[in-house]
């Protein structure tokens, strides 16, 4: 018999779920797309080259046309592909540094540490995210990182309830006893047994948080107070093809289906990895 | 009469990692009023044929077929719905494992015997909350009328189990399934319990199938015992016969492992090896792997299961 | 039980207040007030008076419990954009077309959402499971604007059946109410089916079973009641948080509501406006979360009656 | 005289009960544990028997120092461990090791049997990593697993070769104290002769002294030299084994022998249960001429010495 990692089982079952992995495949185009955004495009997406040909609808030539200030629109959708991809990974990678050691505290102790990071999961609870972070982003006038902090500020909550939630129910566990009764520290065994053992929980944390902050950041960026123009973001074109939506529909239609694309295909993603991770631990 | 008529059964359970086939051509039998005690470790398949019986098991990924699989003379395998629904309960009731995860939390205690009485028999509210009082007192629960106005959460392993046996009462089944009924209650427990199991079962006359991974428990209230071992029948046969003098090798080595026969700290016959595993169980007999005395043909066909002497049957070359 | 929902109150008070004193701070700590901004050119002096009129040149604290004492007499101050009235009024025009969106959202959207939760429940892996999944995973996944947007498009751009913004008669209400309904429904929805699933699995269900109850009965007494404790806990502050929502379909719509007023008051600084409206929606979660809390007591046997009996 | 492996004085645990009902939270203490003493000696294997709640796990958890508790002292080797903080505990835990019950959650899901055998060197810094690897493939092989199994995962294992990991890793530090929490009640039967052997062996080349904690008797019987009794967090009878199940002078011990399943059906009987409120009031009162050596006081329920080694929870009037 061949050995088999608890990963093998949950590649396997993921890899049983045709809708994650069609999901992932999108994922993993967009990404190559926005990595390699300068040898798919004709022009920069700062580049008003076709003004003479502004508003031009979709044709072989611009493939998804020319937009009002006479930039060609798929260059422009390729490199907000970056944006939202960039916020996306960034947030989330803030999301689980803060959210995993508050977490693992929380579920390791208990007690007053448990009460005191649950209250302050209370306080993120009751204000919505969005209205919180058009304040914020208000206040503070937008930009890149405000977003990626914003994001990260309300994506660490769930990445802390899960792992808070894994760690409480794995520390009751008896190999969590043998290490204490082996005098293992408390820090040996978050760091070596707990840990490990949430990684589905954070895996899984840190992709359904990417969604969440592309969606604020395309949110704040509808309203005009996320990421400032030149810079290409979909909810700012969303917004700008509102306007000319009568006229030249494709100002409006390319980037709402880019960003519905992205944020649909990674959470897919997401789901089809919790659901391959969740069951792993019990390994049948 | 027959009750249950059960002949070349076959469960599987489609999943992930491939088809698991819980149990492999079992027969059985139990006629009025007898009662059979299924013994096997955990994987055998005895709890899955008794699901099976009734139709418990979630279809797909369990999957079920039979050459007969009878129930107080209705064919079960083709029964729908709303007959299932009559069968159970009335001709055959099932008492569980852990009493503690077997009533619904948000329903008292007296809620859930009472729909059960009016699920198969047209009667009054008040009539059946006095039956079902009447049920708990005959469980030898003192406080019945306390109970019966209890929520599953307030009450004790012991206390739960006697009442999911009035309920499994209330109908007065023809065929009580008991899924080991004590293994997640304490020994003092469990002894009581079961003496109670048996002390019904002669007073109503009901056919008793006592499912269970423990000799100990068969010796205890069972005429007849039936052995499985890797989703096969091994061996059939009269209680005390099986006890005295095993025909099956796997039979006769469980026996002998039993601890605590003798007096005096010592080591004891132990079988080797694993149990199979049910995603890849061994070809052949599924004991051959461990077996003293296994010859090569059982590596590689399954011996039938037939009779040996009346009334006894085994699956093993040696015995054909 | 009175003991748990004093603590629950004690936590969501405590909760509420440091909320309120963030948002109060965020906003003073910030530079810039409201006589900053470009379009307005106001000398020193006028603006030292200005300030000094609105309090605003005291210690913060101070100001702070100032605000906080006329919060508890309804008094959230005068909206900086439109300063012949008090926010309270300002918020009294603007909260009817908000209520009448978001109600007949929720209205619409959480029993459909709820049915369609059920349904797939009950026909787990099967198309209807698939389908019903596919819409959930959609309504909350795509931002609702652009939910709004592909509205607009179709039925107000390419099919013209209604119209693209505004809220005069109630057939101009179709749309927003419509694109706001997505939201309840696909969270319900997906809500519900996991709930539902939860019950489904649990041992007493096959326990039922083998008593011979009918599935009708099963599911309509049994999974439904235990489905609907965990449901109950979240229905209300589902309802708040989608409120979110309503923002970007006033937007959209250009509907003039709560949300409309939201949006002006954080582009133009209007920190009356702002604090009272944070306010609101967060005493709203926190009392809808004390509701949620106190049903969950009495719905819960195990809360509700206490130790053990027999 | 050398001290015995292990001592427990006068120990208990209380843990705070809330009270139902009433407006206002209120608490008791519950005694899960109450004044045990208990003495394992070197070389021996003790018994503790009990039904769920008697506190039987609670007092080996203690002795472990893995539940903190609320009085008495654990002597292990003849030193007090009782009050030791973290670093000072260090090298008297591994004079003292653990087998659980349940082999699934005993065994972290995520690390190869090597590293799960090896952990304790690796927790003491004994030796380096390929050293540590071999001993633990070593003890692989000692508890009758092939040296291959090494790189394989605990969910590939059945329940008879987990416990048998579990005990590997118990017994790779050499200890010499096991408390073993029902390590085979959750096995199958045809495996549980297995680990009980495998047990028996092992103390017997290592010389280990092991607490058996168990509500098996059978199993009880055929593994340890003398059993310690325990109900409602006291002890209430201690003696050698077999004159536990030949002897047996409290109600509550022969109400657990008389539990015991028959080993054949020519035995089946009738049986007549004491109710717990009968079994509680059911103190034995002894006379100071009926003890063997007498006892210290008078009228409140003690242990007393009624046989050889046989000590009896009694009121001595």
């Amino acid at each position: 018999m061949k050995t088999r990692s608890p990963a093998y089982f949950a590649w396997r079952r993921f890899a049983a779920n045709k809708g994650a992995l069609v999901a992932g495949a999108v994922l993993l185009v967009l990404i190559l797309m926005a990595v390699f955004a300068p040898l798919i495009t004709k022009t920069g997406y700062e580049a008003q080259d076709f003004l003479v040909q502004s508003y031009a609808f979709p044709s072989t030539e611009f493939w998804f046309g020319v937009d009002d200030l006479g930039r060609d629109f798929f260059s422009r959708i390729v490199y907000g592909a970056r944006v939202s991809l960039t916020i996306g990974f960034t947030a989330a990678a803030f999301s689980v540094l803060i959210g995993i050691p508050l977490g693992a505290l929380a579920g390791y102790y208990e007690g007053w540490v448990d009460w005191a990071v649950m209250r302050l999961i209370e306080l993120f609870s009751v204000v919505p995210p969005l209205l919180a972070a058009m304040l914020l982003g208000a206040l503070t006038n937008g930009g890149f990182f405000t977003i990626v902090l914003i994001a990260a500020l309300f994506g660490w909550v769930q990445v802390c309830l899960l792992v808070r939630g894994q760690v409480k129910a794995f520390k009751e566990k008896e190999f969590v006893r043998a290490a204490q009764a082996l005098g293992a520290s408390p820090a040996y065994i978050i760091r070596r047994h707990l840990i490990p053992n949430a990684i589905s929980p954070i895996i899984v944390g840190f992709v359904l948080a990417i969604p969440l902050a592309m969606m604020l950041e395309a949110s704040l960026s509808f309203l005009g107070i996320g990421v400032p123009p030149p810079v290409p973001s979909w909810g700012q074109m969303i917004n700008t093809g509102m306007n000319f939506m009568y006229f030249y529909w494709h100002l409006a239609v390319f980037p709402t289906a880019a960003l519905a694309i992205t944020v649909l295909a990674t959470t897919l993603f997401g789901d089809g990895l919790r659901d391959a991770l969740d069951p792993s631990l019990k390994g049948r | 009469m027959r009750l249950l008529d059960v002949v070349n059964l076959t469960v599987s359970f489609v999943q992930h990692e491939g088809v698991v086939q819980a149990v492999r051509g079992m027969t059985l039998h139990l006629d009025a009023g007898e009662s059979l005690g299924i013994v096997g470790e955990s994987g055998s398949g005895k709890s899955v044929t008794c699901m099976a019986a009734l139709r418990l098991l979630r279809e797909p990924p369990a999957k079920i077929a039979a050459d007969r699989l009878d129930l107080g003379g209705v064919d079960v395998l083709a029964a729908r719905g709303r007959d299932l629904a009559a069968l159970r309960g009335r001709v055959a009731a099932m008492i569980f494992q852990d009493p503690m995860t077997a009533f619904d939390p948000s329903f008292t205690i007296g809620h859930q015997i009472v729909e059960t009485i009016q699920a198969h028999r047209a009667t009054a509210k008040a009539q059946a909350r006095a039956e079902a009082e009447a049920l708990l007192r005959r469980v030898e629960i003192k406080n019945a009328g306390g109970v019966l106005d209890a929520y599953p959460h307030q009450l004790s392993g012991g206390m739960l189990q006697r009442a999911m046996i009035a309920m499994a009462l209330s109908c007065q089944p023809q065929v009580l399934f008991a899924d080991e009924p004590t293994t997640a209650l304490d020994v003092t427990i469990q002894a009581q319990i079961l003496q109670l199991i048996k002390e019904l079962q002669a007073e109503m006359g009901m056919g008793l199938i006592m499912v269970t991974h423990d000799l100990g428990v068969v010796a205890e209230t069972v005429d007849r015992v039936l052995v499985m071992y890797g989703g096969r029948a091994m061996e059939q046969g009269p209680v005390q016969k099986i006890f005295d003098a095993p025909l099956h090798p796997y039979t006769q080595a469980l026996l002998a492992s039993i601890p605590g026969r003798v007096a005096g700290r010592q080591r004891l016959v132990e079988i080797a090896g694993a149990s199979p595993n049910p995603a890849n169980p061994p070809k052949g007999c599924p004991f051959h792997p461990r077996c003293a005395v296994a010859e090569a043909r059982c590596g590689v066909e399954a011996p039938a299961f037939q009779t040996v002497t009346a009334g006894r049957d085994a699956a093993c070359w040696r015995l054909q | 039980m009175i003991v748990y929902i004093l603590k629950r109150l004690a936590s969501i008070a405590l909760t509420f207040t440091v909320v309120s004193v963030i948002v109060f701070l965020m906003m003073h700590a910030v530079p810039g007030g409201p006589f900053d901004g470009n379009d307005m050119p106001v000398s020193d002096e006028v603006k030292a008076k200005l300030n000094a009129s609105l309090g605003l040149d005291r210690p913060l604290y101070v100001q702070y419990f100032k605000y906080m004492w006329g919060v508890l007499h309804f008094d959230f101050g005068v909206p900086f954009q439109s300063p012949g009235e008090t926010v309270l009024e300002l918020l009294g025009r603007a909260w009817p077309p908000s209520l009448i969106l978001g109600g007949a959202g929720v209205l619409i959207g959480a029993p459909l959402g709820i049915l369609l939760g059920m349904a797939a429940a009950l026909r787990r892996n099967t198309w209807v499971d698939y389908l019903a999944s596919a819409f959930a995973t959609l309504g909350l996944t795509i931002p609702v604007f652009v939910t709004s947007m592909l509205l607009i498009l179709v039925f107000a751009v390419w099919l013209d059946w209604l119209p693209a913004s505004g809220w005069g008669k109630p057939y101009s209400w179709v749309l927003p109410i419509v694109a706001y309904a997505t939201i309840p429904l696909a969270t319900y929805a997906r809500y519900t089916r996991s709930a539902m699933l939860d019950v489904l699995n649990k041992p007493f269900v096959t326990v039922l079973r083998a008593k011979g109850l009918s599935e009708r009965r099963i599911i309509f007494q049994h999974v439904l009641r235990n489905a609907a404790l965990p449901m109950v806990t979240v229905f209300l502050p589902m309802f708040i948080g989608t409120a979110t929502g309503s923002i970007f379909v006033e937007a959209m719509f250009r509907v003039p509501g709560l949300g409309a007023y939201f949006v002006s008051s954080i582009n133009l600084r209007d920190y009356a406006l702002e604090m009272a409206l944070i306010l609101m929606i967060t005493m709203m979660f926190c009392v809808s979360y004390l509701i949620s809390d106190i049903l969950y007591a009495l719905l819960n046997p195990r809360i509700r009656t206490g130790g053990r009996r027999g | 005289m050398t001290a015995p492996a292990l001592e427990l004085r006068g120990i208990s645990k209380v843990y705070p009960l809330r009270v139902p009902g009433g407006w206002l939270p209120r608490f008791s203490d519950h005694h899960a544990v109450r004044d045990v003493s208990l003495v394992l000696p070197r070389n021996r294997i003790l018994g503790l028997v009990g039904e769920s709640g008697s506190g039987k796990t609670t007092t080996g958890m203690m002795a472990l120092r893995l539940v903190e508790p609320s009085a008495g002292r654990i002597l292990v080797d003849g030193v007090d461990i009782t009050a030791m903080d973290h670093a000072g505990l260090k090298p008297y835990r591994r004079r003292m090791q653990v087998v659980f019950q349940d082999s699934y959650s005993a065994l972290d899901p995520m690390m190869t049997l090597a590293q799960i055998v090896a952990e304790p060197l690796h927790i003491h810094g004994l030796g380096s990593k390929p050293e540590q690897t071999e001993q633990a493939l070593g003890w692989l092989a000692r508890v009758g697993l092939d040296r291959s199994y090494g790189n394989r995962y605990p969910h590939e294992l059945s329940g008879g070769q987990r416990q048998r990991v579990a005990i590997a890793r118990a017994l790779i530090l050499r200890p010499s104290v096991l408390v073993a929490d029902e390590p085979t009640s959750a096995l199958d039967v045809s495996v549980k002769a297995q680990i009980i052997n495998l047990l028996q062996d092992l103390q017997a080349e290592m010389g280990l002294s092991i607490l058996f904690i168990s509500h098996d008797l059978s199993v009880v019987r055929s593994l340890t030299d003398e059993v310690a009794v325990m109900f409602n967090g006291r002890i209430v009878e201690q003696a050698p084994t077999e004159a536990i199940f030949t002897d047996a002078r409290h109600a509550y011990t022969r109400s657990l022998l008389d539990a015991v399943p028959v080993q054949n059906p020519r035995e089946r009987r009738h049986r007549t249960f004491l109710t717990r409120a009968q079994l509680e009031a059911a103190t034995p009162r002894l006379a100071q001429a009926d003890l063997a050596r007498p006892a210290l006081s008078q009228a409140a329920p003690q242990l007393v010495a009624v046989g050889p080694d046989h000590w009896l929870e009694a009121v001595v009037t």
